[in-house]
């Protein structure tokens, strides 16, 4: 189903942001916003968090868990083998494996979550609502349908006043939140 | 046919008469069967001994004037005369004291080769037609020369053709005794090299304690004379991992560095049992030969008159072996009775075991040795493979192997106890170059057994341990030199 | 807050946002000159007669390098040791200086995580051929099979080397990889060839800049790069291990794994510079890549000079100080002087003693030297491994087991073949994706300007 | 903003009480059980020493990478620095105690003993004390330099933007040589004063484990000075991220001094050579197992786990127990490094309390006076702005 979105179009940073500010003051809701790099007030405004950190946190618990417990039972339970005197349980080798393979599984599983969370993998066509957000402009997005007309024009006419270089409405298939 | 019919009229003039068959037939099939025929030949009246006679043949050996050599025609250690030339355990096997193998060399005095700016290696001429590499051999006196006898072949056989020179020629009758040596007035550098297949290259210990002697009086006063270092690392040994027993057998060699007389025995013996490579001149050259127990002949410092040290090395047999620790593998690992074992399915060849191996005796199949014919030597022909014992692997290119105390022989002598319902008597395994020592140096046996003769070598105050301080625990144990030299005792 | 008066801009020339995205994509748009044809010419000739030499190690086995009985690893593993630091660079580039704030790194970045890719891949190809058997390595997998299960062993540094490379060669690719997701993105938007739309498209992911994307892409560089900071110094550690653990006089030693792990990014960071300078002199960079960020690699190799060569004090002083035979003639009669003392030597000069060149403004700001000492650093390092790895086995504990140690051409064909791949890869990574950090870049371009005009 | 401390009188009272404590302690100590006294006077004189040499680290890495957060806290270091002169007449006092500590002091000892002999050249009394003298000038003589720059910055003229600059580039050039001749110094200090203690015994990362236990210890001292002084109304303009820092600092050294010790130990136990096995052959009998676990746990576990979460990194009370840990790590650290290759005898008594806390109070009585001895703030330092709105 196709969606209308008002678009606006910055080429400066401060421009930009004042404007989520003030669409943000007239509870006008953001679909979302595009830009060159990070820009960290955008996430303070638009409230945008992640919980990442957390999960490579239990990645990494489950990790060393299972790391260890898979060496102790390969070299104490399941096949004991004497290696130059070592005791079966030879914790300080095991200390080593275990960073690292608990490092192997933090990485392979952000990635995946990342991957599966900002639905970004290969071939993947998320839609771009302005080609110039990965250049040098800041784009705002608000989405058109479902809200009054008046709304949405509110939203063009203050990025406008704001400093947008270019206001417009689009229409887009498939938009994923 | 025709050697046939010489080598049957040959058995039939010589042997026959000894047999107690009637039929000579018979008798010739007989022995065919069985592979030998042996017979007691009866003993004619004893030889005598003219000094006088003795005393005529020394004048007649030449005398090298002041500037000139001696030069000595000698039957070498591996080859004898040169009969068994085709054979390449024989061929390289290297010699108890240059280590040196693959080809004969002219042995010259430290001095003279300093005389004439000669090094191990250039090729000297001594006749006419008689160019050898030199080999400065410590303790040869100035002046002489020593070549082998032995090579030189030119229709023998694949392994000894045109290897070495032939020195018969030179080896002269004169007054209808053959006169093994020449006098030579000139000991000539050519000034080119060739490679010497060295098996050994340095050949002083370095004040290292690795052969331990004493002198026999400050033995008979203290029997640990000599080997005080042995109670010291002893004392200091903390080791951090919990000790491990062994239950049943705890397999040990002791090897008694006064007996052994560096005959390499062991060495071919070893080769024989465990089907290891031959691997020819280059090889040996680039320091890759694959003998499982190895001869190592250290000098004393002085070059001119050095005092010779043989100690026989094979793996030791660690209880905390370094080069288990490191295997990714598995690949080798302890075993239950104390063996330091190798797996050569498992064996992916990372080599790091070779260099963890503080005493360097764990050998890697560098190439493929069998049925390549680059390696033509024992493997690489049907006939060939016949001297392959049946029992033992043959191993693979890229895998690494070392000396596993014949546990071949372990588990067949255990395994005919175990059938008999008896248990295993001391002496009952013996490893290959246990077997083969004429000097009764090495002893193998089971540590746990106190009764064995190898608890009892190891109960000897002389015992040791090779390289202790890095408490390998080693299962082989080295009793301490004792010299009939009075010398040492001041 | 970043104070410019004081420290300098990070981009020079006042550069727009737009500029910057079509100065660092420019190289991409115009066909390379001939120079670039030539070198790829010559680096696949080079990576070809690796290819030969690799060959001839499957095929024939071991015993055509120059190994032996006791010095059983030589060049091939002197050639993983430093290839493996080389990869250090790029990673250590990009975590360290991120925790020591240092925000120069922004326009260097890049490169040097690519340089650590194609280092890693050239160096993981050695730890599989020294192998005797390599069509069996996969008996390194610790899975459950049908010899028993038979387990690996756990205690050996080669299993470790083996998981933690693996690691490291995951880690450093993706934390490459999604840093230039963005720039990606921002090559795909912004071509016309339809061919590159679609293959640039395929890579990005389907990034498109939302502040969805850009929150989570923040967190999982901050994850990726506290992992890699501890993966980077565990994986040469482990490396270190390889020869610590050992009991070979001059490996054992506990000493080793900071030390290899200083060593290692003293010669990443000798090899960025070289790159750098080189990459710079080529396409004119000299706007992102300023004199003071070569200044900055400058200090910075001075002070790892200085630790290599304290550590090299140490070891010696040790050495003495331990009274252990063993390690008095390793260090003593085999290095110092002796068989290998060209090497050793070679080693202090061209690491303790050419970077202290650093100290003076002229050569920190000339490119020639610049090159000069950062390929001198390389050559030591190399020789550093050398030291480490052939001097012990060649005399050991045993005399009788000491021989000497020489490679053969097949040594030299293979590490010569790895030259060749790392710089095909470089030079294929300087034709097709964007060179510098484009979005990093913008984010600093303006830092420190604004309040103050 | 209070510019400049003013040190209470109870505070002098307490903290000279403690120093009188300590004194006497020593002085009962010395006539009831020399050894332990001087195997104790080590571990604690090693132990302030450490932390002043972990504020010279923390100046002097801040200088040489430039790094602008931390430049309000610089005096915190300062001051934290000046104690090495104390320091060096502390250890002074030591040679009296050369034979009660080390063996290798003993004459008749290294007669019998060949491998005593061969240290000899090194280790042998004038030439320890001689060494300990030169390392003291040559850290006095720096940090006075340091100070200096860093004072005169102050008297600046806030508009001379060179001037600031060229005492800044200065100061890092000072740095950069300190630094350096710490690395060599303290290793080799590190070596005469704790590793001697066990003569057979050595180990190359050993300087490197301690230098980072100082670094360490140092830091989180720092760290807890600058929180208590921020209490008192005195840094004013500490935020999250100043704190988030601190904790850095206090988790990546942690980390090192965990690595090295874990290298150290990884590396001897899997080589297992009667030579190096010895040291913790000693250490992993009885007792001492449970305080050479103590060791890692305060020192590495406790700190890594609590700061590895960012909110737990910005919040001072979580910080503060780390460094408490840290503070009894340290010293149970050094315990295990010193007493079992001097007395051997596990136990913590009047005296090993006594000159902990003498030491405690001094060193306490001389920071504080330190700090209050110049503005608590450089106020012209160039990156004095930057630390000032710090932002992550």
């Amino acid at each position: 189903m196709n969606k209308r979105f008002k678009i606006g179009i910055f080429d400066d940073e401060e421009k930009f942001l004042s404007s989520i500010r003030s669409l943000k003051e007239q509870k006008l809701s953001i679909h979302d916003v595009f830009t060159p790099y990070p820009v960290h007030e955008v996430f303070h405004l638009l409230k945008r968090k992640s919980r990442l950190p957390t999960a490579a946190y239990f990645f990494g618990l489950a990790g060393i868990i299972a790391t260890l417990a898979f060496l102790y039972y390969t070299s104490v339970l399941d096949w004991p083998i004497v290696y130059g005197g070592k005791p079966f349980n030879s914790f300080p080798s095991f200390i080593v494996v275990t960073i690292v393979i608990t490092i192997f599984t933090v990485t392979i599983a952000s990635l995946a979550l990342f991957s599966a969370r900002s639905k970004l993998f290969p071939g993947r066509d998320n839609t771009i609502f302005d080609p110039r957000a990965t250049d040098d402009k800041f784009i705002i997005v608000v989405e058109s349908d479902g809200v009054e007309l008046s709304a949405s024009d509110t939203a063009g006419d203050i990025m406008k006043q704001l400093g947008a270089v270019e206001v417009m409405e689009k229409e887009f298939g498939n938009v994923n939140e | 046919m025709l050697y046939h019919d010489y080598l049957k009229a040959n058995w039939e003039k010589v042997y026959f008469q000894f047999s107690k068959s009637s039929d000579f037939m018979n008798f010739w099939n007989q022995s065919l069967g069985n592979g030998v025929f042996n017979y007691t030949i009866p003993v004619g009246s004893p030889l005598k001994f003219h000094g006088e006679e003795l005393s005529g043949a020394m004048k007649s050996v030449p005398v090298a004037n002041e500037n000139g050599y001696e030069v000595i025609i000698s039957e070498s250690v591996a080859l004898g005369t040169g009969m068994h030339a085709n054979n390449p355990w024989l061929m390289e096997l290297p010699d108890p004291v240059s280590r040196q193998c693959w080809e004969n060399v002219a042995a010259i005095s430290p001095g003279d080769a300093q005389k004439l700016g000669i090094e191990s290696g250039t090729l000297v001429k001594i006749a006419e037609g008689l160019i050898l590499p030199a080999f400065i051999q410590p303790g040869q006196a100035d002046g002489t020369i020593s070549v082998a006898l032995g090579y030189g072949h030119t229709g023998s056989g694949p392994v000894c053709n045109n290897i070495g020179v032939n020195l018969y020629p030179f080896a002269k009758l004169a007054d209808g005794n053959r006169s093994y040596g020449f006098v030579t007035d000139k000991l000539e550098n050519t000034h080119k090299n060739s490679q010497l297949a060295l098996t050994q290259v340095h050949y002083l210990m370095e004040g290292r304690p690795i052969v331990r002697e004493t002198g026999l009086s400050e033995y008979l006063n203290n029997p640990a004379a000599g080997n005080e270092q042995h109670s010291e690392f002893e004392s200091t040994h903390k080791s951090l991992y919990p000790e491990i027993k062994y239950d049943g057998f705890h397999w040990g060699m002791a090897i008694d560095l006064n007996a052994c007389i560096g005959c390499n025995s062991c060495v071919i013996a070893c080769q024989a049992e465990n089907n290891i490579p031959v691997v020819g001149k280059q090889e040996v050259i680039n320091r890759r030969i694959m003998h499982w127990i190895k001869i190592d002949r250290y000098y004393s410092d002085s070059p001119d008159d050095p005092k010779v040290y043989f100690q026989p090395l094979a793996c030791q047999h660690c209880d905390n072996a370094p080069c288990e620790n490191v295997c990714p593998v598995s690949a080798t690992n302890h075993s239950s009775e104390g063996l330091n074992q190798m797996a050569y399915n498992r064996c992916v060849g990372t080599k790091y075991c070779i260099n963890n191996c503080p005493y360097k005796v764990r050998r890697f199949n560098w190439y493929r040795y069998t049925n390549n014919k680059e390696f033509d030597f024992n493997t690489a022909s049907d006939l060939g493979k016949m001297v392959l014992n049946p029992d033992v692997t043959v191993r693979e290119r890229g895998v690494v192997e070392k000396c596993s105390f014949c546990v071949q022989r372990i588990q067949e002598k255990k395994l005919q106890a175990k059938l008999e319902n008896r248990t295993l008597k001391d002496n009952e395994i013996k490893t290959a170059c246990m077997q083969a020592c004429p000097a009764g140096a090495i002893v193998f046996g089971n540590l746990n057994d106190k009764n064995s003769m190898v608890s009892k070598l190891f109960d000897d105050p002389r015992r040791y341990h090779l390289l202790e301080e890095l408490h390998t625990l080693p299962s082989t144990g080295y009793l301490t030199k004792v010299r009939n030299d009075e010398k040492l005792n001041t | 807050m970043y104070n410019k008066k004081i420290r300098g801009p990070l981009v020079e020339g006042n550069k727009t946002l737009g500029q910057i995205t079509k100065d660092v994509i420019l190289p991409m748009d115009v066909r390379p000159g001939m120079w670039w044809f030539i070198a790829f010419g010559v680096s696949l000739l080079a990576a070809l007669f690796g290819g030969y030499a690799i060959y001839m190690t499957v095929y024939k086995g071991i015993g055509t390098w120059g190994v032996n009985n006791s010095v059983g690893w030589g060049w091939e593993i002197v050639n993983f040791v430093w290839w493996i630091g080389i990869g250090h660079a790029g990673t250590a580039f990009s975590i360290f200086l991120l925790i020591l704030r240092q925000k120069w790194r922004t326009s260097i970045n890049r490169a040097a995580e690519a340089m650590t890719v194609f280092a890693v891949l050239s160096a993981a190809l050695f730890p599989a051929l020294h192998m005797g058997r390599v069509w069996l390595a996969f008996y390194i997998f610790p899975y459950p099979n049908t010899r028993g299960p038979l387990w690996v062993n756990f205690n050996s540094p080669l299993f470790w080397d083996f998981t933690a490379i693996t690691a490291y060669l995951l880690i450093s690719a993706s934390f490459w990889y999604l840093g230039m997701l963005p720039d990606l993105a921002t090559v795909r938007d912004r071509t016309t060839s339809k061919i590159r739309k679609a293959l640039y498209g395929f890579f990005s992911l389907g990034w498109t800049g939302s502040s969805r994307h850009w929150i989570r892409y923040e967190s999982l560089s901050f994850i990726l790069g506290g992992i890699a900071a501890v993966l980077v110094v565990s994986v040469h550690s482990i490396v270190s291990t390889d020869f610590a653990v050992g009991v070979e006089p001059g490996w054992h030693t506990t000493i080793f794994p900071p030390f290899f792990v200083v060593g290692a990014i003293f010669s990443g960071f000798a090899m960025v510079m070289t790159l750098m300078v080189l990459i710079r002199k080529v396409y004119k960079l000299t706007n992102y890549i300023t004199d003071n960020h070569m200044d900055a690699i400058a200090r910075i190799l001075i002070f790892i000079s200085l630790i290599m060569g304290l550590a090299y004090l140490t070891e010696i002083f040790i050495a003495w100080y331990s009274g252990n035979e063993f390690e008095m003639f390793t260090f003593f009669r085999n290095r110092i002087t002796g068989d290998y003392e060209f090497q050793f030597w070679g080693m202090i000069i061209c690491n303790a003693f050419i970077p202290q060149l650093f100290w003076f403004r002229k050569v920190r700001r000339n490119w020639i030297w610049l090159l000069v000492v950062s390929l001198s650093i390389n050559v030591g390092m190399w020789l550093e491994r050398y030291n480490i790895v052939v001097t012990s086995l060649s005399k050991d504990f045993l005399p009788s087991n000491w021989v000497s140690y020489s490679p053969t051409i097949i040594d030299i064909g293979v590490f010569v073949g790895t030259i060749g791949l790392f710089a095909c890869g470089v030079l294929l990574f300087m034709r097709y994706i964007p060179m510098m950090a484009i979005s990093e870049l913008k984010s600093v371009a303006n830092i420190g300007s604004k309040k103050e005009d | 903003m209070k510019e400049n401390i003013v040190v209470s009188r109870n505070f002098k009272l307490v903290t000279l009480i403690l120093t009188a404590i300590g004194v006497g302690t020593f002085i009962f100590g010395l006539l009831s059980n020399p050894q332990l006294t001087w195997a104790n006077y080590l571990v604690v004189n090693y132990y302030f020493l450490s932390l002043a040499m972990g504020g010279v680290f923390f100046f002097v890495l801040q200088s040489i990478s430039q790094s602008g957060w931390s430049s309000a806290f610089q005096r915190v270091s300062e001051a934290m620095m000046s104690y090495t002169a104390f320091a060096g007449i502390l250890f002074l006092l030591l040679v009296f105690g050369v034979n009660d500590i080390y063996h290798w002091a003993h004459k008749e000892a290294v007669a019998l003993d060949p491998l005593l002999q061969h240290k000899s050249p090194f280790l042998n009394v004038p030439f320890f004390v001689g060494r300990l003298i030169i390392y003291f000038i040559l850290w006095i003589v720096l940090i006075r330099k340091l100070r200096s720059i860093s004072l005169r910055g102050d008297m600046t003229d806030p508009a001379d933007m060179d001037g600031i600059l060229a005492l800044f580039n200065k100061s890092e050039l000072y740095s950069k040589i300190f630094i350096f001749i710490l690395a060599i110094t303290f290793s080799l200090a590190a070596f005469d004063w704790i590793m001697s203690v066990d003569p057979h015994w050595y180990s190359t990362i050993f300087a490197l484990k301690n230098l980072a236990a100082a670094f360490l210890h140092g830091v989180s001292v720092l760290t807890l000075i600058v929180f208590i002084l921020h209490k008192r109304g005195y840094f004013p303009f500490l935020n999250k991220y100043h704190t988030h820092d601190f904790a850095r600092y206090i988790f990546m050294l942690s980390i090192v001094w965990g690595y090295f010790w874990f290298a150290q130990f990884m590396i001897i136990w899997y080589g297992n050579i009667p030579e190096e096995t010895a040291y913790y052959f000693v250490r992993w009998k009885e007792g001492w197992k449970v305080l050479f676990f103590l060791e890692i746990i305060l020192n590495w576990a406790i700190p890594f786990m609590i700061l590895l979460p960012v909110k737990a990194s910005r919040n001072r009370t979580a910080i503060v127990i780390v460094i408490i840990c840290l503070i009894i790590g340290q010293y149970v650290d050094l315990y295990v490094q010193v007493i079992p290759g001097t007395t051997g005898l596990l136990r913590f008594g009047i005296v090993e309390a006594g000159l902990f806390l003498g030491f405690a109070g001094f060193f306490a009585f001389i920071v504080a006076t330190t700090l209050s001895k110049a503005k608590l703030i450089p106020s012209n330092h160039p990156y004095l702005e930057e630390s000032l709105e710090h932002r992550f």
